[in-house]
């Protein structure tokens, strides 16, 4: 028997972590680590409310899965964001350094 | 004792009128200035002496104090009575403070260089530079007159006024007043050369620790106030109110109503006494005229923290009784007391400035009587407090009559260095004789010399009561403090004055004027006379046969005291054995610089430093509050987040603006692929300013008011 | 196992959780961010099974660990030269940040401590009967069918918008070369 | 002279508007003589507000020297003008302020007969909301007193002014506006805009409005009223209009603005808010107590934090008019009780006394800078040398707004401080942080200004204060130092009026 509010604890204090790692990360890429461990504070907070009560009604359970879903596609888009703005900017960089030697 | 009654009003009222004609007409005028300061000074002394002659003869005064009273203001239906009373702790205060109050102002003609030219590049706001003569075809130096002469005066008068209005108050609240004056008028004594940086940074540093003990006495006041109504001495230290006070329970630390208001009042106390930790500014104060050092040191200011903490013993003690343990507020004040005693003697220990190694022993000094009102003998307290100020006074102006002839020795052989330096003295008892015979009895009380000095008397007196505290660590903590403060006493007087010159300076310096030596000796007599005034009965030999004046005036009961002989000889020991160590430490001193006693140099040196405790404040709370004042407060809160919302509030208001304007004005078929190309363009621009991490601020903010909203509808709502 | 002990290795698994997820936030390396994060994610999943729904724990493994993680390391290192470059060594607004922070964790834990169930205990025994009724739950369009497909049409769009990118933009680069 | 004392408030009211219609005949050339009209006409007001003070019946209850003029029957407004304890100081502030602020402005040059008219006519508005007994007629004088400021800054400020009016002008509005719709709203329930009538009618309410259960239209109404005023007051968070505003005012404008203006905010809370809602000011004075501390301690923080001197002083305004919040919300929270009496005499004394010492501030601030132009800590610096008198009116002013016992604030400090301690302990004990940092700034400012080595970029540019700037400080010194020997000056007026209310 593990009392509920560690759980509750542990993902409210994970949640601000997250927080502070969007709030401080200068990069993109930080900022979207900053924001896995917000999501995945949010999901322990869901399945441990959904293991708290009954268990009867399934939305915790349900959101959780939809959480992992959501979480999975954002993470596939900003990072092909990341890239191709990556790509972009690399070439500004190299412009610029060849407009430096003419 | 109508005529009586009249008189007590008036005694501070004369330093009151001299102030504000001193300052409003006068100040250009150096004789008039000093005759209206003096002789107001003189008609309070008159005054006083006349009250307290009085109160000794009245038989039953204890119980029949001078009192009188009127209403200051109504709030609600409860009048605040204010008024001045004299009672035998008053009349001791009154006795004390008018007598060094006066040596003190004769004292300051001579030393502020009365009757001397005026210095041709003494500007306001810098020591006197000295004028220049010619002598025989050689330009020399001659002491100058103090450029503010007359500020001075009023000054010290309003000084006076403060220091006479504090010890006639019946009430807390005009206590309060008195203090907090004196608090403004210490700040502009020690800044008194304010074109010098370190004593304009000492004046601010005095004011802003004492005004810290300060803003939690104004605590205790309210607290006290709301409590009970009333501040008046009667009434809050009358029995029913006392008992109603002490059943009642705070729920901080356990502490009673009584007792937290004491302990409050005595962070007052802490401040203006300049008893551990508020004691930095103390030492510092240094850099103010000598006669402001004596008046603060040892008249006045510092004895008003004593006094107050004497009047406030029954709120300290509330609960307690005659030789049960000590209750938690006592133990604080005690150990407090104790500590600094303590503390104070090691770093005095170790000072080579004269007036610095005074200033160290003063805050010891008064450790000790704090140690006695924590430990249950206020009245005692008030006995060395009575003895302190005498003889602390006498050493303060010996220093500075020191000061005086080193500096006119300097000039007259040309010579530059620290006038204040002991280690550049020596010598100097056949050079100036009544300055050192004056030093040598307030040294000799200061280190508690046996039977002769007053100082002995009243330091035994704290040491047999100490004794009696079950424990006992107070007294053997009080009794290295008396050894520390007898070899310091010796060692101050075996450099200064014994021995040969070790200076150009020290060998021309010459005796001060009659103006300074004259109050030097009548404070030299009471240095020593003052103790036999309270000589216990139980004290072996002597005792009995001469009557304890003191306790009869006061009250205290001897009856049940045993004096046991071992205080008595510990106090006797110590006291011979220091001075005898510190002059055998330093008789031989030779050079300017080696220090006998610096052992472990590391060690000497952080000692010197008053443990570094002005470093670590610096790190704790000084840099803090100039970081939360200067960054936070002023620069993240309200510029960023404040006006942060507010600018993006407004330009969202812009933009929106525009964008109707645009999409109004600016017809869409207009635009063609130009105005497109210009849009991305500008689409871009915005994402970079975006990328640059402005949204992360926005995002801070927003945060912060959820919080703020969160919480407050957290604490109202749910 | 004895209370105690399972209180022990909760509370480990709860520091190591917190320990490494702040070490990831704070990392200077993004590399060593990443990883910080994969053991903070697995001992979330050992959370999971703390809970008694190990089902849970696996998903966690399998798409934040084998997928999101590794998805992010990757994106790391290929584009790790500019990445380091542009990474500054310090964070900022390290302590605005701290305080609005702080703020939402006080918040938080005064908010939580009104909950009703609070105080109550969670079991540590194994539910995995739940599986198949989750399963229906999803699938059921009278319960969470709906949802279900709107995630799996979420995700395509992620995945055709990812390539779209990625690509989209290479082939435009080449053609203004 | 029956007729005078029966108009006497629409005497003091007006005359300085029809002081205004003068100055607009007067040839805009002839400085002097505009300076000495006005001076002339302002210090009339005065003497009425003494011959009121004179007059004042310490032991009657209710509004005194009462007068009812027709205005606009059809909505049941009409002009209703009286005074009582606690708005008789502020009256008499304000029309002593207002010929010092005038005597303050002699070295104005640039378009001086508008100037001096809009002075008068904020001294109008300012008066108009201190006399009013109506909710319309209040609202209006409120307004009123906005547009006169504005320009002021606007016209006459420095280098930012035109950023620091708008921000003024538009911090105020917003909070106007919710007080235009309550009032409207509570005029329409009760059917009358007498605040007396008001007061009874709308406190009986038990029905529910507009289908709203009444309770929810009260906290509404409430917020809609509190939020107008904390906005004048300012009370933290929406403080950051005043330092810029003081900032870039002229110093006769920013001696009003702190010495009135502050005043006006304070005084609603006590004439409206308590009153109105009785219920919701217990209810919400918690929150209210915290925003005073904020400001308290903050103001402290961030007047200490100032390298500009205006900007200094501009913040203690914060810090102070915080402690008179303190002890509004002590008072809503213990209505009744002694506490609340003695907060609220603390707090309509200390308004006074800020309202003098803020303004010699501002105006020994003024001096400094039409010397030196330039109002930076930094490049100031052993000014004493050269100014003495200046010196000792400056440490003087400062120890009465620091408070120093023997001076104006202190007895008003004490009062705030033990009537709020026992109702909001910790908030009062965290508002002694804010005292401190009280000493820490005032004795930077002495420090930075006076002491110290003499800078000598100011060698020979510096004189020492004119007899004419004496003549400005010298009635604000009187009343710093006569309100701290015998507080009974005003403390009986004061509590005749709180005993009744409060």
């Amino acid at each position: 028997m593990i009392p509920f509010a560690w759980y509750l604890l542990i993902a409210a204090a994970l949640f601000c972590i997250g927080l502070f790692g969007v709030l401080t990360r200068r990069s993109a890429i930080g900022i979207l680590l900053g924001l896995e461990f917000m999501l995945n504070a949010v999901n322990i907070n869901f399945l441990a409310f959904w293991r708290a009560g009954t268990m009867q009604a399934m939305s915790g359970a349900v959101f959780s899965v939809i959480i992992f879903a959501v979480a999975a596609a954002e993470v596939a888009v900003g990072l092909a964001i990341i890239i191709s703005v990556y790509r972009s900017r690399r070439t500004v960089v190299v412009a610029e350094i060849s407009d430096l030697k003419e | 004792m109508m005529e009586l009654d009249n008189l007590v009003w008036l005694i501070p009222v004369f330093p009151l009128i001299a102030f504000a004609v001193i300052l409003l007409f006068t100040t250009r005028k150096r004789v008039l200035s000093h005759s209206i300061a003096i002789g107001s000074v003189v008609l309070s002394w008159l005054a006083s002496m006349i009250v307290v002659v009085s109160a000794v003869l009245t038989p039953d005064f204890k119980s029949n104090p001078i009192h009188l009273e009127i209403p200051w203001f109504t709030t609600g239906d409860t009048p605040f009575v204010i008024g001045a009373q004299v009672d035998a702790l008053g009349a001791l205060g009154l006795f004390f403070v008018s007598w060094t109050v006066l040596m003190i102002f004769i004292y300051s003609t001579g030393y502020h260089n009365f009757g001397q030219p005026v210095g041709d590049k003494d500007q306001p706001g810098l020591p006197p530079q000295g004028a220049a003569y010619k002598e025989h075809g050689k330009t020399l130096l001659q002491p100058s007159v103090e450029p503010m002469y007359g500020r001075f005066f009023g000054i010290a008068s309003l000084f006076a006024f403060a220091m006479f209005l504090l010890i006639l108050a019946d009430n807390l609240l005009t206590l309060y007043i008195g203090w907090e004056i004196m608090g403004l008028c210490s700040y502009l004594l020690i800044g008194f050369w304010y074109a010098k940086p370190s004593a304009r940074d000492a004046a601010v540093k005095a004011f802003i620790t004492t005004r810290l003990g300060d803003v939690f006495m104004l605590l205790g006041l309210a607290f006290l106030y709301a409590r009970t109504g009333s501040l008046q001495y009667s009434v809050i230290f009358s029995h029913e109110t006392l008992s109603s006070l002490t059943s009642q329970g705070t729920g901080i630390f356990g502490l009673n109503a009584a007792a937290l208001a004491g302990l409050l009042l005595f962070i007052g106390v802490v401040g203006k006494s300049a008893q551990w930790p508020l004691h930095v500014w103390l030492p510092d104060a240094m850099e103010g005229p000598t006669p402001v050092s004596a008046m603060i040191h040892a008249a006045t200011m510092v004895s008003a923290g004593v006094y107050l903490a004497i009047r406030i013993f029954p709120l300290i003690s509330s609960g307690w009784e005659t030789g049960a343990p000590l209750t938690t507020a006592m133990i604080v004040v005690s150990s407090i007391g104790a500590f600094t005693a303590l503390f104070g003697s090691t770093i005095a220990l170790t000072q080579r400035d004269v007036k610095r190694t005074l200033a160290y022993s003063t805050i010891s000094q008064l450790g000790y009587m704090i140690a006695a009102v924590g430990i249950g003998a206020p009245l005692i307290a008030a006995f060395h407090l009575l003895t302190h100020a005498f003889f602390k006074a006498l050493l303060f102006l010996d220093s500075g009559s020191v000061i005086h002839g080193m500096e006119h020795g300097q000039m007259h052989s040309g010579e530059h260095g620290d006038a204040q330096d002991m280690f550049r003295m020596g010598g100097l008892a056949r050079k100036m004789p009544i300055t050192f015979f004056t030093f040598f009895i307030g040294a000799l009380a200061l280190a508690g010399f046996p039977l002769l000095t007053a100082g002995f008397w009243s330091k035994d007196a704290i040491l047999t009561s100490a004794y009696a505290v079950p424990g006992r660590i107070i007294f053997w903590v009080l009794v290295t403090a008396a050894f520390l403060t007898a070899f310091y006493s010796m060692r101050q007087i075996t450099l200064v004055f014994l021995g040969k010159p070790r200076t150009d300076g020290a060998a021309h310096a010459s005796e001060s004027v009659k103006s300074m030596t004259i109050p030097l000796i009548f404070l030299a007599v009471f240095a020593v006379a003052i103790g036999w005034i309270g000589i216990p009965a139980a004290f072996p030999l002597i005792g009995g046969h001469v009557p304890d004046f003191l306790a009869e005036f006061l009250g205290i009961s001897a009856e049940g005291e045993v004096h046991s002989n071992v205080p008595l000889l510990a106090s006797v020991i110590v006291s011979l054995g220091g001075m005898l160590l510190g002059w055998l430490t330093y008789r031989s001193q030779k050079g300017t610089e080696k220090d006998a006693i610096a052992v472990i140099r590391p060690v000497y040196n952080f000692v010197q430093r008053g443990y570094d405790f002005d470093r670590l404040y610096n790190v704790l709370f000084v840099r803090p509050a100039k970081w939360v004042s200067e960054v936070f407060t002023a620069k993240w809160v309200d510029r960023v987040l404040i006006d942060g919302i507010l600018h993006t509030v407004a330009s969202g208001a812009l933009a929106l603006g525009s964008l109707f304007r645009k999409g109004v004005d600016v017809p869409v078929i207009n635009g063609g692929a130009d105005l497109t190309a210009r849009g991305i363009q500008r689409s871009g621009a915005g994402i970079r300013h975006v990328q640059t991490g402005q949204v992360q601020q926005y995002m801070v903010m927003s945060i912060f008011v959820l919080v703020i909203a969160a919480a407050l509808a957290l604490v109202f709502i749910v | 196992m004895p209370l105690n002990l399972l209180y022990a290795v909760f509370i480990f698994n709860a520091i190591v959780i917190l320990g490494s997820a702040i070490c990831s936030v704070t990392a200077r390396n993004l590399i060593h961010a990443a990883l910080w994060m994969v053991l903070s994610f697995f001992s979330i999943a050992i959370l999971f099974v703390f809970m008694g729904i190990g089902f849970f724990a696996v998903i966690q493994i399998t798409i934040y660990i084998g997928a999101i993680a590794v998805l992010i390391l990757f994106a790391i290192m290929l584009t790790r030269r500019s990445m380091q470059e542009q990474e500054d060594k310090r964070l900022k607004n390290v302590w605005v940040a701290l305080l609005a922070v702080g703020g939402v964790l006080t918040v938080l834990v005064m908010t939580l401590r009104q909950i009703p169930i609070f105080g109550e205990s969670i079991s540590t025994t194994q539910v995995d009967e739940m599986v198949p009724a989750l399963g229906k739950a999803l699938t059921e369009p009278a319960q969470y069918g709906l949802l279900f497909e709107l995630a799996s049409v979420l995700l395509l769009a992620a995945l055709i918008g990812a390539i779209y990118l990625a690509f989209d933009r290479k082939k435009a680069e080449g053609e203004e070369k | 002279m029956n007729w005078l004392i029966d108009n006497i408030l629409l005497v003091v009211l007006f005359l300085p508007t029809l002081g205004a219609l003068i100055l607009l005949c007067l040839p805009g050339s002839k400085s002097r003589l505009l300076l000495w009209t006005a001076l002339g006409i302002s210090l009339i007001p005065l003497a009425f507000t003494v011959v009121m003070l004179l007059r004042f019946n310490y032991s009657a209850e209710g509004y005194q020297f009462m007068a009812d003029y027709q205005w606009y029957a059809a909505i049941q407004s009409s002009l209703k003008l009286g005074v009582d304890g606690i708005s008789l100081p502020m009256v008499l502030l304000t029309t002593l302020l207002t010929p010092l602020a005038v005597l303050a402005s002699f070295k104005i040059s640039q378009n001086l007969k508008a100037y001096l008219i809009l002075f008068l006519l904020l001294e109008t508005g300012s008066l108009g909301v201190f006399v009013s007994l109506d909710l319309l007629m209040f609202f209006v004088f409120w307004e009123v007193g906005l547009v006169p400021m504005y320009f002021l800054i606007n016209q006459w400020g420095g280098e930012n002014r035109n950023y620091a009016s708008l921000k003024f002008i538009l911090f105020t509005m917003t909070g106007s506006l919710g007080l235009l719709l309550a009032t409207q709203l509570i005029g329409v329930v009760s059917g009358t805009y007498d605040l007396v009538q008001v007061v009874a009618k709308w406190n009986a309410l038990d029905q529910p409005l507009f289908g709203i259960p009444i309770a929810t239209v009260k906290t509404i109404a409430f917020w809609a009223f509190a939020i107008a005023f904390a906005v004048k007051v300012p009370i933290w968070p929406f403080h950051t209009w005043l330092p810029d505003a003081h900032t870039e005012a002229p110093t006769a404008g920013s001696m009003i603005l702190a010495g009135v203006l502050l005043k006006l905010g304070a005084y609603g809370f006590l004439r409206f808010v308590l009153p109105f809602f009785p219920e919701q000011s217990a209810h919400f004075a918690g929150a209210l107590a915290i925003l005073a501390t904020l400001a308290i301690v903050l103001g402290a923080f961030g007047a200490y934090g100032q390298k500009d001197f205006k900007r200094l002083v501009a913040y203690s305004s914060i810090n102070h008019m915080g402690m008179v919040v303190l002890a509004i919300a002590a008072a809503a929270a213990a209505a009744g009780t002694p506490d609340a009496a003695s907060a609220v005499n603390g707090s309509v004394l200390l308004m006074f006394s800020h309202g003098v010492a803020a303004a010699g501030m501002f105006f020994l601030v003024g001096v400094i800078y039409d010397q030196t132009h330039t109002r930076d800590l930094t490049r100031l610096g052993g000014f004493w040398q050269k100014t003495p008198v200046y010196g000792g009116i400056l440490i003087f002013t400062s120890m009465a707004a620091l408070g120093l016992p023997g001076l104006s604030g202190f007895v008003s400090e004490f009062l705030i401080v033990s009537g709020s301690l026992p109702v909001f302990t910790v908030l009062t004990a965290v508002a002694m942080l804010g005292l401190l940092f009280t000493g820490l700034y005032t004795l930077k400012a002495i420090r930075d200004v006076l002491h110290g080595p003499f800078n000598v970029e100011w060698a020979g540019h510096l004189n020492d204060i004119s007899k004419r700037e004496t003549a400005v400080m010298v009635p604000l010194m009187l009343f710093m130092i006569g309100l701290g020997i015998w507080p009974r000056l005003l403390l009986d007026i004061i509590n005749a009026a709180v005993k009744h209310i409060f």
